[in-house]
């Protein structure tokens, strides 16, 4: 579950991180009135789930009241990334000296903690990787022994810090692996970390990203989680416990298995198709959560044809078929629906659906086949 | 032979007498798997069709000598569950439990290697080796003795290129799913080794799918290390960034997570990599010539 | 350092270790009120910091207010086993169902700490060891994971324990290790940890012993030191810097190192004396230190004469010998003095010391010899 | 050949700028032992009497090889000391600095074996091969090359004994002060056994003293493992239970504990135990004859 600036911010506040102090605004009202009470110059910072706001033009530096009330009217309703601007940071100023990257990760390859750091932040940290690899400084932790003084001071060394710089970092990164470990973070990232002219190290972002697993352990956060940005149908999904992530073609595509469904997307653009859609219905033959998925899926006006591929594997494909034939006697859809069912018992589950469905489902015995059918059902036209 | 379960392997279920488990333990006993044990805190004392339960996995060990668990225990517990086998001696641990919070497997994950021990999972349908022992929720039907190995970050994917390779003749040593977090115990390279040293595997499979770069270093690793054949699949071609497709750990967060980069390293390393799971039995069936 | 049954018990309670309600109470004034407070069966148990006060009578279960008065009254003043009864916890009653024994302690093989856990609680645990070894559940934890549930389950299992028994040790133990890590202690020890009627799991008593080299990240638990109960010489000792154990015998003992003051108490043993105490002055040649060493020694009355064992080792033997010429100096200590002086420049130091000392200091060169001097001193009569 | 320390033994010193670091590091030039770093953070790029001082042990170690470290880091901050060297991969790594908490030592005290490194200490004198390297506290001028060693608890009772031996011309391999604490490194175990494979050492000396039973433990390993003589001594036979003895780890604390129950597993194994250290370097005569 990824957070907003401002949510992470707040967060990472409760752990010691030092931040600039901002007011979330949603009106430009709200955006002038915050700018009045700050005073001098402050940041108007649009607040959405993406990078790149800065590039976009969600971020305006401004030096009066009124001219962030104008900011703010400029940047709300802004469409980033396909993020609506909904929310604004305004943020106090700073006198900058420079500006550092930090970030703590979870490293797949050696299952530890990863932290980078860089006095080269502000940009894009991948594209100092790419540029000048050098100037990143990486460790790894042992998440049984935790962050150890000298990892900090080897940190700051080998980025060449000194005094407050070095301080305040060494106090920044260890407060921040305080943050990564309360938190159950996937990701905490503080680009750019800056040094102000008065010597304060101050996070004037945050990127953090709760692992969705641990979520159950941290009831607060979850409630963070901002409904109205998400896409209704994936809320939905998720409610009733469906893997589902809206693509922009016009095949509908359903599956058990989350590989399983990766690989039909990929199928059928292979077959020169354009997949609407991820949608994982899990194991089982529940009647009731493949309907959901069916209504999901189609609830896409997009959609022009629906490929449902099932492997039976301890769930007998007889037993699928059935379950599919009620889920579809339960919604009215009329788009064609291409059914491929393989696997355990897949004949018996073929007859069966044979025998008994509605004319706009067809079946079909291999999955190649199958997506090449849809394909060629969503280019006729659907509905 | 085989890899991690044969024969000679002696399970131990924990959370035996959950839904789950209850479910997974009669397939298990039904595929001759030597169920010898299961666990359930508070139910010590009970049988579950016929399999002796304990308080814990200590009494479980001395009583059975058991020698590997899985576990089916909810998400919350599993990491604890993880330790109690390691530290109770079990060689081979598999945790099929989905939604394992990150942090709880970076704590235990390291872990094995300390004890000599081997971890699968979590989130991972479990090993199966045809006709001797089936440590998994992985459906035994579709399977066929034989001597191609299956390693895999996924579930259906894996049971819809194993039919594939059944259905033209081709049988399996074992099958694999090193499951599909972030953080798993035991990572491609690993199984790729153990069937580079099983006398009995003569081509294997692995799947991918988007995320990290463990098939860039199992290219590279079968590059200098291996003569068995390869032949992958990788899915999430059509995968956006930033969205999670169904597994936690697969999702596109930078250049080498995709499926196209992944590709391309295994090309580049000389693997055969098939475009879809019918080409992979194809496939496979050429380098057994 | 060890602590009182009180004081470990309310260090313990701020971990959640539940105990029943009490007071201290130094007069048999106090002992009444707070007999008076609770109502009905209270107990009044003497604060020492040395086990066996059950069977010295230092533990009084009494019906009312004037009981308690008059138990405090016997209590208060007696001696058990050295120490002086100068406090009482009065406790409010509880209806005992069974008595357990819990304690965590590190264990120095295993370099880890170590669970004991055992039903057979409320006597000496060595005897239980010894008679019913099969009724001690032993664990030992990795500190770097800490206590997990598993093992909780483990202990509590393997005792036979079932419904409110077992929750309550398990919630008692994972709170007991939150203690033993939280305050660095050595030892947390609960005998008896008991299961009321009522199904509560209670810690009737209470030993902690908090680690001294880790005082100094726990000033509060610092300044829970009785200085009062200590001996004055002994506290002396403390605040220089001295490593001072007062003992029974007549031949004060100074050397430098603890391994071979052990070592000089044992060879003035050997020789048929006995050393009245342990003095290790460290290294260095400090005249300051030295002296007020001298001076804590000799203070003991019954000390009749004194040996002074240093072996010369980075401080070379005339550096040494100058030092300690400096003490005599300063004090005016008229017992006899044997000094050893062996190891680096010994030669040179032997002679220095033999030019200028005053006529009560006698020196050896071998530490066997000066031992037999020494105790031949003692027995002639010193002062 | 020697043990722990030689002549292939590179040493780097935490805290070299500090006042005992200082001191220490002048004394262990002077014995010719290859001080090759020191490290103080903050005063990277400094020398100390030749010595190049770094801010962290990872750069002293690719500057300069060293493969040994000593402590003398003030208490509170030795165990980060010892994870530092651990971490950048020292084989041998000795704390001198006393008074270190016991928690702290739990925590990284099962961790050198990880490694497959050594840790000696806390709270100890050091390691000292005479002619070859001195990474220690102890006064080089009274040890004598020879093929005795030396492996004790404790500091200033080891120069005695060790002075004992040298005066009746009998010289050593390495004396070690394995320290005073009740959780170290290096036990007398490890330690014996290292005698046992070193061709030089030809007799050992093991100095004891109240705390514990790792003087009976040894003395089974002994019994059951070793050919090499052993010399025993224990020091605290006349000290009282419960009170500690100087040493953070000499306390007696239970029947185990006592001098006088170590003595007795002693001679039971047939260990020869000497009662005063001036029998120590007679008995060693006997043995050595």
């Amino acid at each position: 579950m990824d957070l907003y600036e401002h949510q992470g911010k707040e967060l990472l506040r409760g752990f010691g991180i030092e931040t600039l102090p901002g007011v979330v605004a949603a009106t430009p009202e709200e955006a002038k009135r915050a700018a009045d009470t700050f005073g001098g110059t402050v940041a108007i910072k649009a607040q959405v789930l993406t990078g790149g706001r800065g590039k976009a033009g969600g971020i305006k530096v401004v030096k009066s009241p009124d001219e962030a009330e104008d900011a703010a009217r400029q940047v709300l309703g802004m469409d980033i990334r396909g993020h609506t601007v909904r929310k604004l940071l305004v943020e106090a100023g700073a006198a900058i000296a420079s500006e550092m990257y930090l970030s703590i990760t979870v490293d797949r390859e050696a299952k530890k903690p990863l932290i980078l750091f860089s006095t080269e932040g502000g940009v894009d940290i991948e594209e100092v990787a790419a540029t000048k690899p050098e100037s990143i400084v990486r460790m790894h932790l042992d998440p049984l022994v935790g962050l150890l003084p000298y990892q900090t001071r080897q940190i700051t060394f080998a980025a060449g810090l000194e005094g407050d710089a070095a301080k305040g970092v060494g106090r920044t990164l260890t407060n921040l692996y305080k943050g990564f470990e309360g938190l159950d973070a996937s990701l905490v990232e503080i680009n750019p970390l800056v040094l102000t002219e008065e010597g304060q190290v101050l996070a004037l972002d945050a990127k953090v990203t709760v692992d969705n697993s641990s979520l159950y352990r941290h009831q607060d956060i979850a409630e963070l989680r901002d409904v109205e940005a998400a896409d209704p149908q994936e809320e939905r999904a998720q409610e009733v416990g469906l893997q589902y992530v809206k693509l922009d073609g016009d095949v509908g595509i359903l599956g058990n298995g989350a590989g399983l469904v990766m690989s039909t997307l990929d199928v059928v653009a292979q077959a020169g198709g354009d997949p609407a859609n991820f949608c994982d219905v899990g194991g089982g033959a529940d009647a009731e959560k493949i309907s959901t998925a069916l209504d999901i899926v189609t609830s896409n006006e997009k959609v022009k044809s629906v490929f449902f591929n099932i492997f039976g594997g301890i769930t007998r494909g007889d037993e699928v078929a059935r379950g599919l034939l009620s889920a579809i006697e339960r919604t009215n859809i009329e788009l064609p629906i291409v059914v491929r069912l393989d696997g355990t018992n897949a004949e018996e589950g073929r007859s069966i659906l044979a025998e008994n469905t509605p004319p706009n489902v067809k079946t079909e015995e291999t999955m190649l086949g199958a997506a090449q059918r849809a394909v060629e059902l969503a280019r006729e036209g659907g509905r | 032979m085989a890899i991690l379960v044969d024969e000679n392997t002696r399970l131990l279920v924990q959370g035996i007498t959950g839904r789950e488990g209850g479910f997974h333990t009669r397939r298990m006993l039904a595929s001759k798997t030597q169920v010898v044990a299961g666990v359930t805190p508070g139910k010590g004392g009970q049988e579950f069709e016929g399999v002796p339960v304990f308080n814990t996995i200590h009494d479980a060990v001395e009583e059975t000598g058991a020698n590997t668990s899985v576990i089916f225990v909810p998400a919350p517990f599993a990491a604890d569950a993880i330790f109690e086998s390691l530290d109770n001696g079990l060689e081979t641990v598999c945790c099929i439990t989905e939604g394992v919070p990150v942090h709880d497997m970076m704590r235990v994950a390291n872990y094995p290697r300390l004890q000599n021990a081997t971890l699968i999972g979590p989130n991972c349908p479990g090993m199966l080796s045809p006709g001797k022992s089936n440590v998994s929720i992985m459906p035994q039907d579709i399977f066929k003795p034989g001597r191609v190995g299956v390693v895999s970050r996924s579930g259906t994917l894996t049971y819809q290129i194993v039919n594939e390779l059944t259905q033209r003749g081709i049988g399996q040593s074992t099958a694999v799913g090193i499951g599909g977090d972030p953080i798993i115990g035991t990572d491609f390279i690993e199984i790729l080794k153990k069937f580079e040293d099983d006398p009995e595997t003569e081509c294997v499979v692995m799947i991918g799918e988007i995320g990290g770069n463990a098939e860039q270093r199992a290219a590279e690793y079968w590059q200098s290390e291996m003569e068995t054949p390869v032949v992958a699949y990788i899915a999430g071609f059509t995968a956006p960034e930033g969205k999670t497709m169904g597994h936690a750990g697969a999702i596109v967060s930078g250049g080498e997570s995709t499926a196209e980069a992944k590709s391309q390293a295994l090309q580049k390393a000389g693997i055969r990599a098939a475009t879809n799971p019918t080409e992979v039995a194809e496939l496979v069936a050429e380098a057994l010539k």
